[in-house]
């Protein structure tokens, strides 16, 4: 199946095989969800409706897959003999060697001794670190399935691309997703029935609808879904990025629209889509440049025999990650695998450089879509009409993620400028969901808002060079907003499918597993600790880094200290919005008495999952950065992303260097971490003074700044802003082109057709004029004639004697007049 | 008057035929059509015999002129026994009565 | 000189009965008139050595032909119609148109030269006649033998003769003595009037008997018709 | 069994099988139906047949065999397959066998509406195999007839209006082509064979060089054009289809969509390309602003339909668009070719999209069939709820629908990615606007299934008669959702046939219009 192509240079040798073992176990837990799908579709063939079976086929698929990731995980562990979590040093040594020397041409004469007394620290580093300093190796196996298409030169296919980000990244969602999968057993178990009735969907005869459940169908939905995500962090090129990301799409759109009677959710499901599609259009013109500009898709390098064709990552970054800029700035020469200037025949392969940020610009874009950043961030709260389980997995852990999943993997390929452009979608992004959550009572959607804004703070770190600190955000924010959209999930289950958290409070009396469980999660995506010692929840760690290195970054570009005001505020709205969410439901009296008696705590296999994940949402980034989880996840950090770069492009931007006790962020960290703490602390204490305390009365507030609250309550008028731009042009100009077809096109026709028959009308009439007339006058003149001579046919017998008596005379006559004698 | 030759025959076979055909134009009597066309025959007969006297026409001329009285005589029957029909049906054998072909 | 003499009379009383036969309105008159002609023109006929023709001519046209005219005037002539008068103005065009014919007549007549045109005909071959075998002729031999063996003669010396009644016996019966059947016509074959002959005589019987058939059919359908007029 | 006669008996045996049902009895319809699947059966059998002996390793024709036909006219009967006929031919035979399998429903006159069906298979066969240019009109010709009694006898309430309207269209096209056929055959050495006035054109004929000039190049290519691109449909030329779909009976919308708007790209591929590079060349940059202009323009007016088959046939004319782009995305820069692979790309999208199509089009129209079975109306927003009345059917119908909206991992999606991909290459502009075709694509398609299959009931007239498929039409639904997900899965089956063709077709243009710029530049060219 994989002709495997393995690329690995590792300084302690591994057996060669290592790449084929990841791969196949991989490969297993990507592909048996599908499996499951397939299954589970016709379930119905084979077994009853009422039958779990469907969840419990759905579970096991997903269940070894996350047994097989974990078993990769481990066993690259073994294989790499843990290098990644032993020794951090030499990362930040060759990082600051390349900022030193690597880059030293194009950085801009402003920052110069900057840079100079980091080189003193790189020296410093290379003393007290015993270890040698290997070469910057590749630490990815790749290899390929199978070819899609060959075109002379070009080749497509289905390729394989792992490295540590690979592992982590699946074993994450394959544990994510089991949780959920069971979750999700108990969730929908009123589906479990031959009549479902859906009260939200009211017929024109006044009655309620009523369907068969469809608890299989919506497993179905899952194990799809969960193939489709793996395929995305699997892959091994762009297109087949582009491949999965697609079908995440399908699926997603398939888990919103579960509810089809539901016109809402149907809308939300094609809205999901579409916007998602936009998305990808740019995707699409990221990747033409791409492919037409460098001929290949792949991220890794691909040996072929005793050739090594470069990977687009390699062709970009070379070996040392360093862009080969040619001196005016404007063309960015590729290189190939073996560190030389790729050619092609004669003259050396190049790409312009603003052809270069267009591709990174286009295939963010494609991020921007998915992970539902500015300005496509519309779709993701209308998506919480699906199931909850789905908000959870697809809408906050995982598929959402892929965007930031993206940005990260194609790092290589970003110019500072695209980096830059980045970041701004992100500060933006998360404030104006941050800015909207505050108003929102839908107690999903205030978890859909904060997960765009958490998004929001991803997409930043990227932008900043917070590279690491973005997946590891990216990893604890899947594992505690999956947490609290499982615990708003039980409440919904708990309360009746009452969403609205104005009805409810208190409900930390009736369902106490639920409230603390959602409690830890709110903490941790508060990111708050214990002061003074830098302990807290796995957020508290994440938002850390990510805040340090924008401090860090804000810090070296003094022009864009926006990127680290706006993450800080926000820290504190998020915190206040949290916790104003718990506080409203979980604390105080009940406001709504029958929901409160009608609620209660949910069968255990719906709360297991949430003490499980509660625990990995407290715990999973322990240690900080020095933790085992971002050790792991920065092992496969590409090389630049370590060193300080500066710009050579348009926007004049150095990014900070980071990761090692001398680093750029390095220095921030201490700072950056007090502020965001401070920040959420007073968020946190707001929330408490307003909704607990009641010192302050929200509605006051509300009526003061009416304006403004109506203005977030109408999500920023986003919606019918698009509505006006763009939905209500395209029907018109669809109207356009249907009225051009027939009040055109089909004239045109017509005109033609009548026109041939008008002159058929006047053929026909030439013909019975013209030509019929002729051959009558002919006739009559015929007949008229003989009718004039008949007077001579006297019947007179002599007479004709005579005649023939004259005749004669005449012709001798005649005769005898020409005859010559 | 010299030697007399073929000219002259043919001078009186001219002469008959003319009168014959003048008669036939001439007479309103169908009797009298009759004999104009007698007198016709006898014409061409003449130059018939004149001319197998004096051309090497020899036997065949007196032949056919001999054939030509024969039918002559025939016709001369057919003729009168359509003059006597004509004769019954108008009650007279003036020919001008005879215009029922008239266009 | 004599045979002018009588060609001119002849000649004189042919013309000279066909004017009359023309002039006169009667019709009785008429039929003597032509009579006067056709007999001369029989004499004329002999004149030209003709004696088998001209004797047909008499017999058949003055004997016969005339006669048979006489009984239709008869049978048609019921009064007033005997003498039946063509306008005069009909007599003078006819005349002119008469005149003009004859001169056209004549003229073509003088505007031929016969002798060249008689050059011009098949050459007159030696008649097989000799005059003995002329004069055996008379007796009844087997035309057979006579017709094969014996010839020479000169045609103009039979003409001269003026007996061409065996000949043209012969000719009726398929042979030809004038003519040499070794070198004969076009085709070897001397053209013979046997098939002619009898198709004439059969022709003329038919013509008869329909003449017959039509005549009395006719009469007496319309004598009853009479009968019931009266 | 020989090549020759094996292409011959797939040209000739659907006719042929049609003579016996002059001996059926007009009752007997269960008969005539089995007598006619039998009969498109084995044409599909002989074609797999001819797919099995197909070497895909030659570039060249196969299986190519000349007999003289009208011999003082050098017309020759000559018949062969290479990469590009071949997955055409072996479509023509598979929608034919499921368009007759699909006309169960069809009741007037049933014999006559066999023999047509019959004949017009032969037509398509024909087109796709001949190499003698003449024969290759006789048997345009041949398919364009029963296609208009098809219509005009079978069809809706306005069919004679769309049969006309068909038959004026295709018959301009077809006359522009004669003039052109004409052109080539005066101005080559009286010769009708198409790869030898390739030849010609390319001047790399024996002894001959550019004997046809520039000027005429040019004309010959815009008539051939403009007649095949009636056929594709491209935008000006397209209004005739809607209503053509529209009024033809189910069986006929799926040939017509399957299998006859390929015949415009084939046409344009096999003929249009190699007979006039320079024209080609010249109206490259046309051709693809038209081929772009159809995608959005088609999608745009898909999105504004309320008849469901006319949607879908809209979605043709935006689906045909991508072939026409990757067919014309031939970059030139002072008489090199830059980037051929790109353009040998577009090519083997134009012609996966052109099978893609076939299927997903076909099964569109099937599935739109298979509801106008039912209701006996087409009105979308008169639907609703049908995927809770007819889950199986719905199932079917979003798979076909996801593959006419370019999902990954079924056949619509390779076609046009990857001759979007290509166009970059060729004008970044033009790619640009066609990659925004997808948006529009997944908008009215989403939006048509949200109003036809999805929400709580069903809004329009005879709602009893909303039941399951029945096995026949389920077999059909299946087999056409099978093939789409395989080809989306292994497209190379399908490209590795045609690979070398196509490659070959490239390179041949390439130099051959090298030669003629050289020519030019040296104005040898007239």
């Amino acid at each position: 199946m994989a002709n495997g192509s393995l690329t690995h240079t590792f300084s302690d040798g591994i057996m060669p095989e290592t790449g084929d073992i990841l791969m196949f176990l991989l490969t297993v837990a990507w592909l048996l969800p599908l499996a499951g799908f397939v299954v589970e579709v016709y379930w119905l063939c084979y077994s009853h409706r009422l039958n779990k079976g469907a969840a419990y086929v759905a579970v096991a698929c997903i269940g070894i897959g996350f047994l097989c990731s974990l078993t990769a995980l481990l066993y690259w562990g073994n294989a790499t003999k843990w290098a990644a979590l032993s020794e951090p040093e030499h990362h930040a040594h060759s990082a600051s060697h390349d900022a030193g020397h690597g880059e030293a041409g194009h950085s801009a004469e402003g920052h110069g001794e900057a840079r100079h007394e980091h080189d003193a620290h790189a020296e410093n580093a290379d003393d007290h670190s015993h270890s040698p300093t290997p070469a910057p190796a590749k630490k990815y196996y790749t290899g390929t399935y199978y070819e899609l298409a060959r075109f002379s030169g070009l080749r497509v296919s289905l390729d394989w691309y792992i490295d540590s980000l690979t592992l982590v990244m699946f074993t994450m969602v394959t544990f994510i997703a089991t949780c959920i999968h069971i979750f999700a057993i108990g969730y929908m178990h009123d589906e479990l029935t031959e009549e479902y009735e859906d009260h939200e969907v009211h017929l024109h005869n006044g009655g309620h609808f009523s369907r068969p459940g469809r608890f299989h169908r919506f497993f179905a939905y899952l194990s799809l879904f969960s193939f489709s995500m793996l395929g995305i962090v699997l892959s091994g090129n762009i297109f087949q990025v582009f491949i999965f990301w697609e079908l995440v799409g399908l699926s997603s759109y398939l888990l919103i629209g579960f509810y089809i009677e539901r016109k809402s959710a149907s809308t939300a499901a094609n809205k999901a889509f579409i916007m998602n599609r936009v998305g990808d259009f740019g995707f699409l013109i990221g990747m033409m440049i791409l492919w037409t500009s460098f001929g290949t898709f792949q991220f890794g390098d691909r040996t072929e025999g005793d050739h090594t064709h470069a990977g687009l990552f390699t062709m970009v970054r070379g070996q040392e990650g360093k862009l080969d800029v040619s001196e005016d700035g404007k063309e960015v020469y590729l290189q190939d695998a073996y560190g030389h200037r790729a050619e092609k025949n004669g003259k050396p392969l190049s790409i312009s450089y603003m052809l270069l940020v267009a591709a990174g610009l286009g295939v963010f874009a494609g991020s921007i879509g998915k992970s539902a950043q500015f300005p496509l961030q519309t779709w993701l709260p209308d998506a919480m009409e699906g199931p909850t389980p789905v908000s959870a997995l697809v809408h906050s852990a995982t598929m959402v993620a892929a965007g930031v999943y993206l940005a990260a993997r194609f790092y290589p390929v970003f110019t500072p400028e695209v980096l830059l452009g980045i970041a701004y979608i992100g500060c933006i992004t998360l404030f104006i969901a941050a800015t909207i959550a505050l108003v929102v009572t839908d107690i999903k959607r205030v978890l859909a808002y904060s997960t765009i804004s958490q998004l929001g703070y991803m997409m930043l770190a990227i932008g900043v060079a917070g590279w690491g600190a973005a997946l590891f955000h990216l990893v604890t924010h899947a594992f505690f907003k999956s947490l609290m959209f499982l615990c708003s999930g039980s409440v919904i289950a708990g309360c009746h499918h009452v969403q609205d958290m104005s009805r409810m409070g208190g409900l930390r009396h009736k369902m106490n597993i639920t409230a603390y469980t959602m409690l830890v999660g709110v903490i941790a995506i508060a990111g708050l600790a214990i002061p003074g010692t830098s302990i807290g929840l796995s957020g508290f760690y994440s938002k850390d880094a990510i805040v340090a290195s924008a401090l860090a970054y804000s810090e070296l570009n003094p022009g864009h200290i926006l990127l680290f005001i706006a993450p800080l505020v926000t820290a504190g709205i998020t915190s206040f919005y949290m916790f104003r969410l718990w506080f409203l439901t979980f604390a105080g009296t009940p406001r709504d008495k029958h929901v409160y008696e009608h609620c209660h705590e949910n069968p255990s296999i719906m709360t297991t999952p949430l003490l499980v994940l509660a625990v990995l949402a407290a715990g999973c980034a322990w240690g900080g950065e020095g933790g085992p989880l971002y050790r792991l996840i920065v092992d496969s950090e590409t090389v630049p992303a370590a060193a300080r770069v500066a710009s050579v492009g348009a926007a004049k931007v150095i990014l900070p260097s980071h990761d090692g006790h001398e680093s750029d962020v390095h220095h921030v960290h201490s700072t950056a971490g007090t502020l965001a703490l401070i920040s959420a602390i007073i968020g946190m204490s707001l929330a408490y003074l307003l909704y607990v305390k009641k010192t302050i009365d929200p509605n006051q507030i509300r009526q003061q700044f009416s304006g403004v609250y109506d203005f977030l309550v109408d999500k920023w008028r986003f919606d019918s802003l698009y509505e006006t731009m763009f939905v209500a042009p395209v029907h018109i100009v669809s109207a356009w082109c249907v009225s051009f077809d027939k009040g055109v096109l089909d004239p045109i026709l017509h005109s033609a057709a009548s026109l041939t028959v008008l002159t058929s009308k006047w053929d026909r009439a030439f013909d019975e004029t013209f030509v019929d007339g002729l051959v009558n006058l002919v006739g009559t003149v015929t007949y008229n004639v003989g009718n004039s001579l008949k007077v001579i046919q006297t019947g007179r017998l002599r007479q004709y004697v005579m005649w023939i008596a004259v005749g004669v005379i005449v012709l001798f006559g005649a005769l005898f007049t020409t005859i010559p004698k | 008057m010299g030697e007399v030759g073929l000219n002259a025959y043919l001078t009186v076979g001219a002469v008959l035929f003319v009168c014959g055909v003048v008669c036939m134009a001439t007479k309103r009597n169908g009797i009298g059509v009759l004999m104009g066309v007698e007198l016709v025959l006898n014409g061409a007969n003449v130059n018939f015999v004149a001319f197998s006297r004096f051309t090497s026409l020899g036997l065949d001329g007196q032949t056919i002129a001999l054939f030509v009285i024969v039918l002559a005589a025939a016709e001369a029957a057919v003729a009168l026994a359509i003059a006597l029909n004509f004769y019954n049906n108008h009650l007279t054998i003036d020919v001008d009565r005879g215009n029922e072909l008239q266009g | 000189m004599i045979e002018q003499l009588l060609f001119y009379t002849f000649a004189i009383l042919t013309c000279g009965g066909a004017v009359a036969v023309v002039a006169t309105q009667n019709v009785v008159r008429m039929a003597f008139w032509l009579v006067v002609s056709l007999g001369s023109v029989a004499a004329l006929f002999f004149l030209l050595h003709a004696d088998f023709l001209g004797a047909a001519q008499l017999l058949i046209y003055v004997g016969g032909t005339v006669v048979l005219l006489v009984f239709g005037v008869m049978l048609t002539a019921s009064g007033p119609y005997t003498t039946i008068k063509t306008s005069p103005a009909e007599g003078i065009i006819g005349a002119a148109v008469g005149i003009m014919l004859l001169l056209v007549l004549l003229s073509s007549i003088g505007g031929v030269d016969w002798v060249s045109v008689s050059g011009r005909l098949p050459s007159t071959p030696q008649s097989p006649f000799t005059a003995d075998s002329v004069r055996e002729a008379h007796a009844e031999e087997s035309l057979v033998n006579s017709g094969s063996t014996k010839a020479k003669t000169d045609l103009a010396a039979v003409q001269q003769q003026g007996r061409t009644v065996r000949q043209l016996g012969l000719s009726f019966l398929g042979l030809r003595p004038d003519r040499n059947l070794k070198e004969g016509g076009a085709n070897g074959l001397a053209p013979a009037y046997f098939l002619p002959f009898e198709i004439v005589s059969v022709h003329l019987l038919v013509v008869l008997i329909g003449a017959a058939y039509l005549a009395r059919a006719k009469r007496r359908a319309v004598s009853e018709d009479r009968v019931s007029l009266d | 069994m020989s090549p020759e006669t094996l292409l011959t008996c797939i040209v000739f045996l659907p006719a042929v099988w049609a003579i016996p049902l002059v001996l059926f009895d007009a009752k007997a319809k269960d008969a005539m139906r089995y007598w006619g699947v039998l009969g498109t059966a084995l044409t599909f059998a002989l074609t797999l047949q001819l797919l099995m002996q197909f070497d895909s390793n030659k570039s060249g024709m196969q299986f190519k065999f000349d007999t003289p036909w009208i011999s003082n006219w050098n017309v020759f009967f000559s018949l062969g397959v290479d990469g590009i006929s071949l997955p055409l031919v072996v479509l023509t035979g598979f929608v034919c066998l499921l368009s007759m399998l699909a006309s169960w429903s069809i009741e007037k006159n049933f014999k006559g509406y066999l023999m047509l069906f019959l004949i017009l298979e032969t037509g398509m066969m024909g087109v796709f195999l001949s190499l003698d240019f003449f024969l290759f009109y006789v048997f345009w010709e041949v398919m364009l007839l029963p296609m208009y009694f098809l219509i005009g006898i079978w069809g809706g309430p306005r069919r004679e209006y769309a049969a006309i309207k068909f038959f004026l269209y295709t018959l301009a096209g077809s006359v522009l082509m004669l003039i052109a056929m004409l052109m080539f055959y005066f101005n080559s050495d009286r010769s009708f064979d198409l790869l030898e006035l390739a030849k010609i054109a390319g001047g790399t004929s024996a002894g001959r060089s550019h004997v046809y000039g520039m000027s005429m190049q040019v004309a010959a290519f815009i008539m051939l054009f403009i007649g095949f691109a009636i056929k594709l449909p491209s935008f000006p030329f397209h209004t005739w289809l809607p209503d053509a779909h529209v009024e033809a009976p189910t069986p006929i919308s799926m040939i017509l969509a399957g299998v006859l708007l390929k015949m415009g790209g084939y046409g344009i591929i096999r003929i249009a390309f190699p007979l006039c590079p320079y024209g080609a060349q010249y109206a490259a940059y046309f051709l693809a602003a038209l081929g772009v202009f159809s995608i959005i323009y088609g999608a745009f007016a898909a999105m504004a339909q309320t008849d469901f088959k006319r949607l879908v046939a809209y979605s043709s004319v935006s689906h045909m668009g991508y072939v026409l782009l990757g067919i014309a995305v031939w970059k030139i820069v002072d008489g090199k070719t830059v980037g051929r692979e790109y353009w040998e790309m577009g090519l083997n999208a134009a012609m996966f999209q052109m099978i893609a199509h076939g299927i997903s089009s076909t099964g569109m129209f099937f599935m739109v069939g298979v509801l106008y079975d039912r209701v006996h109306h087409r009105d979308i927003n008169k639907f609703g709820g049908i995927a809770q009345v007819m889950p199986h059917y719905a199932g079917l119908a979003a798979v076909i629908f996801f593959a006419g909206l370019g999902l990954p991992g079924l056949c619509g999606f390779v076609g046009e990615v990857f001759s979007v991909l290509a166009c970059w290459n060729f004008s970044p502009l033009l790619a640009i606007v066609a990659a925004s075709g997808v948006i529009l694509t997944a908008g009215y398609i989403l939006w048509t299934m949200q109003r036809v299959y999805l929400g709580p009931e069903y809004k329009g007239p005879h709602p009893e008669a909303l039941v399951e498929m029945n096995s026949r039409e389920l077999a059909i639904g299946y087999t056409l959702v099978v093939t789409a997900i395989l080809f989306g899965v292994l497209p190379h089956l399908l490209f590795d046939p045609m690979h070398g063709s196509i490659q070959a077709l490239t390179q041949s243009l390439a130099s051959s219009y090298e030669t003629l710029y050289g020519a030019i530049q040296t104005s040898q060219l007239p």
